[in-house]
């Protein structure tokens, strides 16, 4: 049988392979399907943590958000006013200070477990997935611990 | 109450309509079938029939029609014919449906009707797809009743509202519309999806039903509810018309509630 | 990708596309959007040449798009979340996905003047 | 070609062969071959409930019930496994509540009950309430039930095999079952099952009729392999018609609709079931109300413009109660018919339905080889056996009680045969006729169509053989079906792949069809009166001295191979209850 199958090859001479009851294709399959074996069980609530922090950061972000989206672009003169004055100027009040690292935080954690979602649904290779939660989780950290530097470290007088 | 032998002429009318309209006149339609058979080609390939049929008839006749009288290698699983076996989810015009409940004169009969198999599960040869992932996700929820203590000599009792609890999710007939509509399940068939989740709570809310928790716990993991982002296919998918979505949420609020 | 056309899901389906898609948008541009306002940190100087840029006015169509994004977003999240708790909220999710859309339709002309309006000044003169 | 071995193997995953399957797998290794996946199988189209006398909501006992069951079936009932079936089931319905059917319930949280034709209190005073249901959907439940608790129990399915042929292995003189033949539906192998004890579990036969409440897939496979080997078919002539199919189509509407208060009417709005029977009126039993719509029919008084159809009138029942009571059958009718049943009746005829005969079993479920001796390891339960409590008629809600009751005792006599026996050797070559039969269809180059034959075959039973029957149009079909049968040998396929061949299957399941058409019009020639389903205008009334006695049609095959079927009879068994005039 196995012999067969490189002659046929040659004999048709085309491009199409030459399948058949005894030789068939391989079929059409999805990504990851689920056997006895899979998935294994890690008994831990984490990902109900996870869910519940989605929709709480995303009450709160709500406020936080707008409120910042309404300062920075609606009330007197949107974008246009923003320069280091501006943000000098609103940093001045420990208020902003919090709601802005309020922010910060939350939607970084919120934006960064969404794209972890992401990942889990999009990314088919085990390998794949874990390369692109590293990049994720390290940027997110990176972004989240830099931030909070500059809100906290910030200098009016650095001129 | 009307009265048994009064004569009901004045109800005949839908019925009259619906008897003369059976009148056959039949309709050319297109059926594109997605044909895949790997002991001819490793490509699935779009198909187009032309066949005369009466509008009122089924999809499945339609297909029906074709094996019999067109191409007898069309392969596709259907047996009770009306939609309570679950054999013959497909789908069609880009919506998981059961082709024996899929009336043609409600899908447009001017355009070609598409005819593929369900997603997320392997297709094995035209509409025929692979169902052991998805009743091994059934099987992996414990799909059954689970009590402690002696067997009652008599039946468990249970009120009308405890029946009544889980009323919705006993309609299930594992057809898979719901699962192969899911956008999560399409790229990852480790997702236990609606249908498992469906049969799980079938039994949570039974108040006969003492392995709740075990449930919940196994749902609670990476591939479980939380992993439903609420899109609703499975809902509108569901030939049974059951909430499904409406059901996961209130797994996903029972493991809340048991948690804290 | 499992082979196969596009599935033609309803409201439920395209909502969460869109919420993704904004969500991931959003992701994107906070990660700029800090790393830019750390320039702060660096030199007022820089900061405010970067800013200049953005007062632009394709920044600012593009600072429109953002908003609808982050409007979208937001309505959309509390619609899941009324999915969520409410008992009834699967039930109305449509309507409630035609009340969100609504209320960002309104809230996108709100936001017309305020935040295309300086850069329809730059275009057009003032 | 692949031998598996297994104490125990059970064909089909219905009703009968689950609740035989749960029992069995406790005993011994066991394997299920089923056609279907479990869940596909036809119990789940069952609608109307569940029959025990639970005396839940109104008196009543199981001797009322043995009764009904026995006068229902024209007394052409085995009156001992009657017994057994009313008695046990109490116990049967009981058993499917504790492993978890959600029944509809009283008010005081026990399992409610309703009426069913030829259901009643204290031998036919009245209607009594002794159907356990859930909704219209009492089958459905059952199946996941079963199917369910086979999951608890790690029953080992292989689905979607198709088993085409029983093997019989003579030992001392003794025709024993040595297993079974089945060919994989995916890969279009063939696998040779030895086994100890086989359980057939296979269903009914419904699809040599058009117009049928059956699934397509409900070809008698299961009483054809048992009868191609020799062994005998009881009583194949009585088929149940049940009255309440949706027009054309054959889905049923149950019986429940009328046991709801539903109201059948013909074309004047006249209630006509007033004037056949008296006492039980739309609740009679089947044969009687099937008889009935027909008569009106024939008389001019049918519905619609080629007056071929009744109605089935719902629509004085609140709303409310047909979506709690019968919300499945009220969407049958959204869905095919695009008729509202709150307000407007609904166009129905008799749809052929139940298979009364089958093959022969004691009350163990032992298949029988001729009337008295059984065949060791072979057993049956379910619709494709006749044990026989159903007689000449079933009542309704007394078949999901039987695969129930009859599942569960041919799984437990199954497995304990298993455990005092040991393996029958194989047959030489156990799979050549199956791989024969195989191969020829595959390479056949005749110019038949499965599908025109078919056709053919249903419509010459509808027109011949259902609810009217005289010697003439018996007659008609039986040598209509002898051409068939002829033609039949010309088939070929157009698909011959071994992946997924269901062209190649439906071939198969035409021949089954064929045979035991022609076994059923067979017997139906020779039956000269009438008997419950079995109604013969040429002779009208039941004819206790020459006719209560069950058929046993066996196929012989003479020296030129030539096949033939030779009817014997064997008599009914009865007890206690002497025959009378059947009146409702
Ligand atoms: C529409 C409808 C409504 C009904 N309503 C009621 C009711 O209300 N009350 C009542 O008491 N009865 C009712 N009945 C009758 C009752 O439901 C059936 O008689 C009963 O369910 C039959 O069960 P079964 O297990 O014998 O067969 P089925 O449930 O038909 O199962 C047959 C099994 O055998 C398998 N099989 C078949 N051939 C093969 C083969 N060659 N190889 C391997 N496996 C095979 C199939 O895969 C399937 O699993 C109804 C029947 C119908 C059609
Ligand atoms: C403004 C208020 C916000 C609300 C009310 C909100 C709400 C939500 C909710 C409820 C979810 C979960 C969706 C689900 O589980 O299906 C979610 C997902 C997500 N959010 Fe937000 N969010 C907000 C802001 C943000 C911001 C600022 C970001 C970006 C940094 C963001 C990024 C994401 C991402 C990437 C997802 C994952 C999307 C997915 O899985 O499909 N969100 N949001
Ligand atoms: S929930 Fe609905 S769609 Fe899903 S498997 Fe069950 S019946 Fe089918
Ligand atoms: S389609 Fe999928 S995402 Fe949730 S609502 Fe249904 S399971
Ligand atoms: S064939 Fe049974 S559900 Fe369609």
């Amino acid at each position: 049988m196995s012999t067969d199958i490189t002659d046929a090859v040659e004999l048709t001479g085309s491009s199409v392979a030459p399948y058949s009851p005894e030789n068939p294709a391989p079929v059409i399959e999805p990504p990851r399907a689920r056997t006895k074996r899979t998935p294994r069980s890690t008994r831990t609530n984490f990902e109900m943590y996870g869910w519940l922090f989605m929709r709480l950061s995303g009450v709160v972000l709500v406020v936080l958000v707008i409120g910042h989206l309404l300062i920075q672009l609606v009330l007197d003169g949107g974008v246009q006013k923003v320069g280091f004055a501006f943000v000098a100027g609103r940093w001045a009040s420990p208020f902003w200070q919090y709601w802005d690292l309020a922010m910060l935080w939350l939607a970084m954690l919120h934006g960064g477990n969404g794209l972890r979602t992401v990942i889990n649904d999009y990314a088919e290779q085990a390998n794949t997935r874990v390369w692109l939660k590293t990049l994720l989780f390290t940027a997110v950290a990176f972004t989240i611990v830099l931030g909070s530097l500059v809100i906290f470290t910030f200098d009016p007088n650095i001129r | 109450m009307s009265t048994p032998n009064s004569p009901t002429l004045d109800k005949h009318s839908s019925a009259l309509d619906a008897a003369e309209n059976t009148a056959s006149h039949l309709i050319t339609v297109t059926l594109r079938v997605r044909r895949f058979n790997p002991e001819v080609s490793a490509e699935a390939e779009w198909v187009d029939y032309r066949l005369p049929i009466d509008p009122k008839e089924r999809v499945l006749d339609a297909l029906h029609k074709i094996k019999w009288e067109i191409d007898g290698t069309l392969t596709f699983r259907r047996s009770c014919a009306h939609g309570v076996c679950g054999s013959d989810a497909v789908r069609i015009n880009g919506r998981n449906r059961l082709a024996c409940k899929t009336l043609i004169k409600d899908i447009n009969p001017e355009k070609p009707i598409t005819v593929e198999p369900i997603k997320g599960l392997t297709v094995l040869k035209d509409l025929v797809v692979d169902m052991d992932p998805f009743f091994q996700a059934y099987r992996d929820v414990m799909p059954f009743l689970i009590t402690k203590g002696n067997e009652p000599t008599r039946e468990r009792l249970q009120s009308a509202e405890d029946r009544e609890r889980f009323d919705d999710t006993t309609k299930c007939i594992l057809c898979a519309a719901c699962t192969s509509s899911c956008p999560v399940f399409w790229n990852d068939g480790q997702y236990f999806g609606p249908a498992a989740i469906v049969n799980a709570h079938r039994f949570i809310f039974d108040s006969r039903d003492e392995g709740g928790e075990q449930r919940l716990e196994i749902l609670n993991d990476k591939d479980g509810v939380w992993r439903c982002r609420t899109t609703f296919n499975c809902t509108d998918a569901c030939p049974r018309g059951i909430e499904v979505t409406k059901a996961i949420q209130e797994v996903k609020r029972a493991l809340i509630t048991r948690r804290f | 990708m499992p082979a196969g056309t596009l599935y033609r899901g309803r409201e439920g389906m395209w909502s969460w596309v869109a919420h993704r898609v904004t969500g991931v948008l959003i992701f994107f541009f906070l990660f700029v959007h800090v790393l830019d306002t750390a320039l702060v940190r660096v030199s007022p100087e820089d900061y405010d040449k970067v800013v200049a840029t953005y007062k632009t006015p394709i920044v600012s169509l593009l600072e429109y798009g953002l908003v609808a994004a982050i409007l979208f977003h937001a309505l959309n999240g509390l619609r899941i979340i009324a999915v969520d708790y409410w008992t009834q909220g699967p039930r109305y999710q449509k309507q409630m996905l035609w009340t969100v859309v609504g209320l960002w339709i309104l809230l996108m002309l709100g936001a017309i003047y305020p935040v295309l309006g300086h850069a329809a000044r730059v275009l057009f003169g003032s | 070609m692949q031998i598996h071995k297994y104490d125990t193997v059970i064909v089909g995953a219905g009703g009968a062969g689950m609740r035989a399957a749960i029992e069995a797998t406790k005993r011994s290794r066991t394997a299920v071959l089923t056609k279907l996946y479990p869940t596909r199988s036809h119990t789940g189209a069952a609608q109307g409930g569940m029959a025990a006398a639970l005396a839940n909501v109104e008196e009543d006992n199981w001797e009322w019930h043995t009764f009904d069951t026995i006068k229902g079936g024209d007394y052409l009932v085995d009156q001992d496994a009657a017994e057994i079936l009313a008695k046990e089931a109490i116990d049967a319905v009981l058993d499917l509540e504790k492993m978890g059917l959600p029944f509809n319930r009283t008010p005081e949280g026990r399992i409610d009950q309703r009426r069913f034709g030829g259901h009643t209190r204290n031998h036919g005073e009245a209607a009594v309430r002794r159907a356990c249901y859930a909704a219209d959907r009492t089958g459905h439940m059952i199946l996941q039930t079963l199917y369910q608790n086979c999951v608890k129990e790690g029953v080992e399915f292989f689905n979607e095999f198709y088993v085409l042929d029983q093997l019989l292995t003579e030992v001392d003189g003794v025709q024993r079952s040595a297993g079974v033949v089945a060919y994989e539906l995916a890969t279009g192998e063939i696998h040779v099952f030895q086994a100890k004890s086989v359980i057939y579990a296979s269903g009914g036969t419904g699809k040599f009729f058009k117009v049928t409440s059956n699934a397509h897939t409900l070809t008698g496979d299961g009483q054809a392999a048992v009868y191609r080997r020799g062994l005998p078919l009881e009583d194949m002539e009585f088929f149940q018609f049940h009255p309440t199919g949706i027009w054309r189509m054959g889905i049923l509407l149950t019986e429940g609709a009328r046991g709801e208060g539903g109201i059948l009417r013909n074309k004047d709005g006249e209630r006509f079931m007033e004037k056949y029977a008296p006492v039980m009126k739309d609740l009679a039993s089947r044969d009687v109300v099937s008889r009935a719509i027909y008569t009106e029919i024939r008389e001019g008084r049918g519905c619609g413009p080629e007056g071929d159809h009744v109605y089935l009138d719902l629509t004085h029942l609140p709303p409310e109660q047909l979506d709690a009571k019968l919300p499945d059958i009220t969407e049958f009718a959204r869905t095919y018919l695009g008729i509202e049943p709150y307000t407007d009746p609904i166009p129905i005829q008799p749809t052929a339905h139940y298979a009364m005969g089958g093959i022969p079993t004691n009350v163990q479920g032992e298949v029988l080889r001729d009337n008295t001796t059984v065949v060791p390891g072979l057993y049956a339960a379910g619709e494709v056996a006749c044990v026989s409590v159903h007689g000449a008629n079933r009542l309704g809600t007394n078949s999901l009680l039987d695969i129930n009751v009859f599942g569960r005792r041919s799984g437990i006599a199954a497995a304990d045969y298993a455990h005092a026996n040991d393996f029958v050797p194989l047959p030489e070559d156990p799979a050549a006729q199956v791989e024969a039969q195989v191969e020829r269809l595959r390479s056949a180059t005749g110019n038949e169509r499965v599908s025109d034959i078919r056709r053919e075959l249903q419509e010459c039973m509808d027109a011949n053989v259902m609810v009217f029957r005289t010697e003439q149009t018996i007659k008609t079909a039986v040598e209509k079906i002898g051409e068939l049968r002829e033609r039949y040998l010309n088939v070929s396929i157009q698909d011959k792949g071994k992946r997924f061949n269901t062209d190649l299957l439906e071939a198969v399941e035409l021949g089954n069809l064929l045979d035991l058409a022609e076994v059923m019009a067979v017997s139906a020639l020779a039956r000269k009166e009438s008997r419950g389903g079995h109604y013969r205008e040429d002779y009208p009334n039941r004819d206790d001295v020459n006719f209560m006695r069950h058929t046993m049609a066996y196929r012989e095959v003479d020296a030129t191979g030539a096949e033939s079927i030779r009817l014997d009879y064997k008599p009914v068994v009865q007890t206690r209850y002497q025959p009378m005039e059947r009146k409702y």
